[in-house]
């Protein structure tokens, strides 16, 4: 199954479980969703469900506010992550203090679902990675899954989440396919909070979230005709960030590299690389190693592009280098 | 002319009615005169918007609010939360940042809130709730219940983008609100004609092809009926409304600002000579439903009322320290979660278990 | 019915108009066939909002610009370059991403620009351009400059709160700029009537007290003619005008969409039996300002020019890797700043200088 | 001279120095500022130099972006740096992107004022600190001064800059007295990107910005009561960011920790320890000390405000604990 298909899969079956549960976005219903998460949805489930907006991100990210605060559980589309930003009060004013500034009386039970990631050369207004900026707000809750099986769990978990969930995908990740867990009992669900270690490892630990993910386990494998074994842990939880299992395995392999799709500097791998630091500052070989995209607004000719991203050449460079610096390799 | 103001107005037909619309609004009166004492005797913070001269405006226009019925204010909302019925003390406790204030505390002046009576804030981002309440408003819609959703704004709201497209919204969606701008022409200290090229504000409802229509907003009789209608008809009919009242302020933009520097004494002293309150405790006595000796009764006892919820707020505790973190999230699971990030984490207070060391 | 055209067209007063304009317009048919035949052969990489159909919205209102003037656009803006007058080879060049591009291949076909034109993009956040347009006449009205600014934008960018803020902006402050909303129906997928509560988008213009009107955009003459005569009262009164063009794109959304399930295939002939290029042709024809024979040179010309255009794109240059930075910043001095940064920095993409082990 | 009075004299002495230089903003004419920064200039300069705005944040930023792209060099000013983020768009997809996504060919010379800041009870949508939101984006450049000199350089230099700068000021620091510079020939202009020992100390590297460098200032002279010299250190720009200046200090110190009035999870905090930690590895006598504002939505109550914020009392007793755990106290 793909990503896609796993996010669809959780839509609808959450449309099917709680009558307080509608989607509300632009292109997501006659037009089947920009990226096609949504396909099919509002035939099945007809416009009310199913809500088709106009171009009109404020007032729908609003109106789902308003709506959750009602009790309804509104998963709000955002077609990417970069329009977000004409959002932003609502989501980082409004969203993310409703439940303190009125005393606990109120909550915001609401999941906006949106894709970051460059790669298709968007250029500069389409193809940022912003959820640094969500991670950074209290209130909020933010989660980035990297396979259909986080998708699915972590999806279905948001929807029943009583706080405002940032639900962060990624364009090159729709068609990732992997499988979705058998219902055991537990509906599949990913719980918020809980990093994942999606390949174990003693030498080196890497940590990344989204679509980088990907690219971490391609260099481990790499790393792997060398000897090394990498730890691949995926955050899969920004806020709150499960520091615990990312130090767990740091004090194990004494090693640590941090990569992400968006801008390095303020970024997510701040937050992790000073985290790891503090918690295993006597159990490092060497500095945490950070890799980011490069910090310029994307753009648009393919060879400039592939410079500016984290792609895995270079992960690896900086993977090596480390090794490196520790006298492994 | 008597004859005609009772025609027009259920609010006279007897006298428990105008009682209560004339206890109201003096309520609001007297509760803001007391509320920018305290203020300036430091026992309230953060920033402090009056709604004294926009009684009847607030008044008029939350009377007709059923059980069914939800409001949203923005943050000059003290008059808003007394004209739906929350206790005066509860409303004095937040602003004394008191736990037994309508908020806890947490949320003072700006961010008034009622959950029993449906009174949902109370909010600080000019115009950011208008989409919120386009929000209510579609839940009820898709509840198919029998509620519609008041929201007031101000005369500079109506410049945001957040207007319009929330505006848009309710009028595309069909949505059971009414937007009700109170205009007192000034958005601090700067006009209306400063800020908005249509300066007549209802008239901006065609661009929704919604209905728009302005009234005399210090006349809560007038504002009454106009509420009354637009409120039914978006309840009944799903056509939202834009409701510009047209008033004013007596003080300053908030307790800091004087108020006199954009505005002339005399523009200021014809609007006092035409006090909400005034007008209509005239009207009521000149109609024969109150005397003006109920008048005078009412206004000690509202007198009484605004010094005993002081008292009261005065002497309620402190929100505890040790619920700092209570609120920020809805989800009881919270806590828990956010406590696995305690390694070497800047989250909450607690005491770091300095393990790199051990 | 000749004579009436003429009289209202001095598009056809001459053969030398008559002919530049239908030029423009061929020329942006062929290069969006062209475009779009690339973009499917993946030299083109990105979105692809093709302007096939849109053809007289673009060439209508931009003719009358003059070198005192400044043009905005949308993302869909292929159209809007070439009918600026921006080399064709340079336009391809940058779908291209070619160093040679109008952009230096860093915008791609959402950003295209030309500051010798006063063609001030592309811009791929819908409505997010207009205030910034907006600005742009600010300075000219500021420098007391004699030039306006024509700002296009797309029906489903009128519901952005950008939109509003802008045009009140704009008229509150009386500022020489024209506003051309390209109706093409859709927003994507979704139409005028599910987007827009009021769907005669002209008429959203009196919200701010702006004169708006609507034109057939498909009718080069009468966009020409109510472009002219709003960017002259723009120009000379400082009245800013909303001018609606009702037309139609022919292709979908972009190139990677069919655009038919939202659409009736009645619907989409309704429109191509209503090309602009052919409306305009046949009567420039009938007028006696052109012959047949005349147009198919034309066209002849048109294709060879294009077919050139993308030899020149294909053969130029990629943007040197080297240069990643140069851009970000319009400061000279900014570069040296940032490379202070190094100390493993993960600014730029420098070798860092492991000194915590030297 | 106050804050407020060198802000004000450096606006007056740039409109009086060229003319393509103005204001714009709410209230800031007849108002005379929401803070009473421009007091006075409306009065001395009109109303084309001085342009009062209705509420229309989206706008009147995208409309200074306009005027830069034309030459003109608007600063605008944001009454608080919470309503900047109904124009973020305009902020990060717009003036950030329009120098590299035009291929160099435009830029876009404007300076963004805003005031940040808590400690007044204004509560969780106006007591917020949100540059490093800023400072993670790259196109934009970050200041934020914390004496009335930095404030009145740093200032004119943003003015003459030509790329966006987001001046980020504190509603605290307005009343703050200090001298500025005698025009010696540099016209007291402060560069952007260099950060500034404030009080020398070779025990411990204290780093800051905005008004905490103020608080820090306070903890080292009660520091230094206890035989302790704290170096206190003013980041005063967020980006570029002086990693140089710290990493020197803490070379000699051994010892850092970074305090700021916002969040600390993914806060500016988080960057600069993550290279403190990688640059000073092998200096280093214990992790980075992080100090911040609790993690939640400004409540409104005085106790729970004062609890929430990084006062001083808090910082020392992060500095304290950092020194006994380095064996120093
Ligand atoms: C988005 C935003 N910008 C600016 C402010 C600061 N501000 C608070 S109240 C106000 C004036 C509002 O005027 P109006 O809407 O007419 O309401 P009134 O104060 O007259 O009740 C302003 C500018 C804000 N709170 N939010
Ligand atoms: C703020 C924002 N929201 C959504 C999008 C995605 N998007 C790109 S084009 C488009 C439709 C725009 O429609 P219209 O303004 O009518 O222009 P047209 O495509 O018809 O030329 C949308 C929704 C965007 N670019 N920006
Ligand atoms: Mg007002
Ligand atoms: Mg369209």
């Amino acid at each position: 199954m793909t990503y896609r298909e796993a996010l669809r899969r959780a839509l609808d079956e959450e449309l099917e479980r709680d009558d307080n549960v509608f989607l509300m976005g632009e292109e997501i219903g006659r037009f089947e969703g920009s990226y096609k998460v949504t396909a099919g949805l509002w035939k099945k489930w007809g416009g009310k469900r199913v809500r088709e907006t106009p171009i009109s991100e404020e007032g729908f990210v609003g109106a789902g506010i308003g709506a959750a605060m009602l009790g309804l559980r509104p998963v709000v589309e955002i077609m990417t992550v970069n329009f977000i930003l004409v959002a932003m009060d609502m989501v980082v004013n409004h969203a993310a203090k409703i439940s303190q500034m009125f005393g606990g009386k109120i909550n915001v039970p609401m999941v906006i679902r949106t894709p970051g990631g460059a790669g298709a050369q968007l250029t500069a207004q389409h193809s940022q990675s912003l959820e640094v900026m969500f991670a950074h707000t209290p209130g909020l809750k933010v989660v980035a899954p990297s396979s259909p099986a986080d998708a699915y769990g972590l999806l279905k978990t948001a929807i029943r989440d009583d706080d405002p969930v940032l639900f962060m995908e990624n364009l090159i990740l729709y068609n990732q396919t992997g499988p979705i867990p058998d219902d055991d009992g537990d509906e599949g669900l990913v719980p918020i909070g809980r990093a994942n270690v999606v390949r174990p490892g003693d030498d080196l630990t890497m940590v990344a979230h989204s679509y980088t993910v990907r690219r971490c386990l391609t260099v481990a494998d790499r790393l792997s005709q060398l000897g090394v074994q990498a730890e691949v842990i995926d955050l899969r939880s920004l806020r709150p960030l499960d520091v615990d299992t990312v130090v767990d395995s740091v004090r194990r392999t004494g090693r640590c590299l941090v990569a992400e799709e968006g801008w390095s500097t303020f970024g997510v791998g701040a937050e992790v690389a000073a985290r790891v630091h503090r918690a295993c500052f006597d159990d490092l070989d060497a500095p945490v190693e950070r890799v980011g995209g490069a910090e310029v607004p994307m753009p648009y000719a393919k060879p400039l592009e592939m410079a500016a991203m984290p792609l895995e050449d270079k992960i690896e460079a900086a993977a090596r280098g480390l090794l490196r610096d520790c006298g492994v390799l | 002319m008597s004859s005609s103001v009772e025609q027009h107005s259920p609010l006279l037909r007897d006298a428990a009615a105008a009682r209560r619309i004339l206890r109201q609004m003096v309520l609001i009166r007297r509760f803001e005169e007391r509320t920018e004492e305290q203020y300036t005797r430091a026992r309230i913070g953060g920033y402090c918007h009056l709604a004294i001269g926009e009684e009847a405006a607030n008044v008029g226009a939350i009377e007709p609010l059923t059980d069914a019925d939800y409001l949203f204010g923005s943050y000059r909302d003290h008059g808003t939360a007394l004209a739906v019925g929350s206790d005066p003390a509860a409303v004095m406790g937040e602003l004394f940042g008191k736990a037994t204030g309508v908020a806890g505390g947490y949320g003072g002046s700006m961010h008034l809130v009622d959950v029993e009576r449906r009174f949902l804030g109370g909010w600080g981002i000019v115009g950011g709730h208008l989409p919120i309440a386009v929000g209510a408003a579609l839940a009820l819609d898709y509840r198919e219940a029998d509620g519609v959703v008041l929201c007031q704004l101000g005369d500079g709201a109506m410049n945001t983008g957040a207007f319009h497209e929330a505006l848009n919204l309710a009028a595309l969606w069909k949505l059971p609100i009414v937007f009700q701008v109170i205009n007192n022409q000034y958005g601090m200290g700067t006009s209306v004609a400063m800020a908005s090229a249509e300066t007549e504000l209802w008239k901006r409802a065609a661009a929704y092809e919604m209905h728009g229509e302005r009234v005399d907003g210090n006349d809560v009789d007038a504002v009454y009926e106009a509420a009354s209608r637009l409120l039914q008809i978006a309840r009944e009919q799903r056509r939202p409304a834009l409701l510009e009242t047209l008033t004013y302020r007596f003080r300053g933009h908030s307790v800091a600002d004087a108020g006199k520097v954009y505005r002339t004494p005399e523009e200021i002293a014809a609007w006092k000579a035409r006090d909400p309150i005034e007008l209509f405790a005239a009207r009521a006595i000149e109609a024969g439903v109150l005397t003006a000796d109920d008048v005078a009764v009412l206004r000690r006892d509202v007198d009484t009322q605004v010094s005993d919820a002081i008292k009261e707020a005065a002497s309620a505790p402190s929100p505890d320290v040790a619920h700092l973190y209570d609120n920020v999230y809805g989800d009881a699971g919270t806590g828990e979660q956010f406590a696995r990030m305690d390694t070497a984490a800047p989250f909450g207070e607690r005491r770091e278990t300095r393990n790199w060391r051990t």
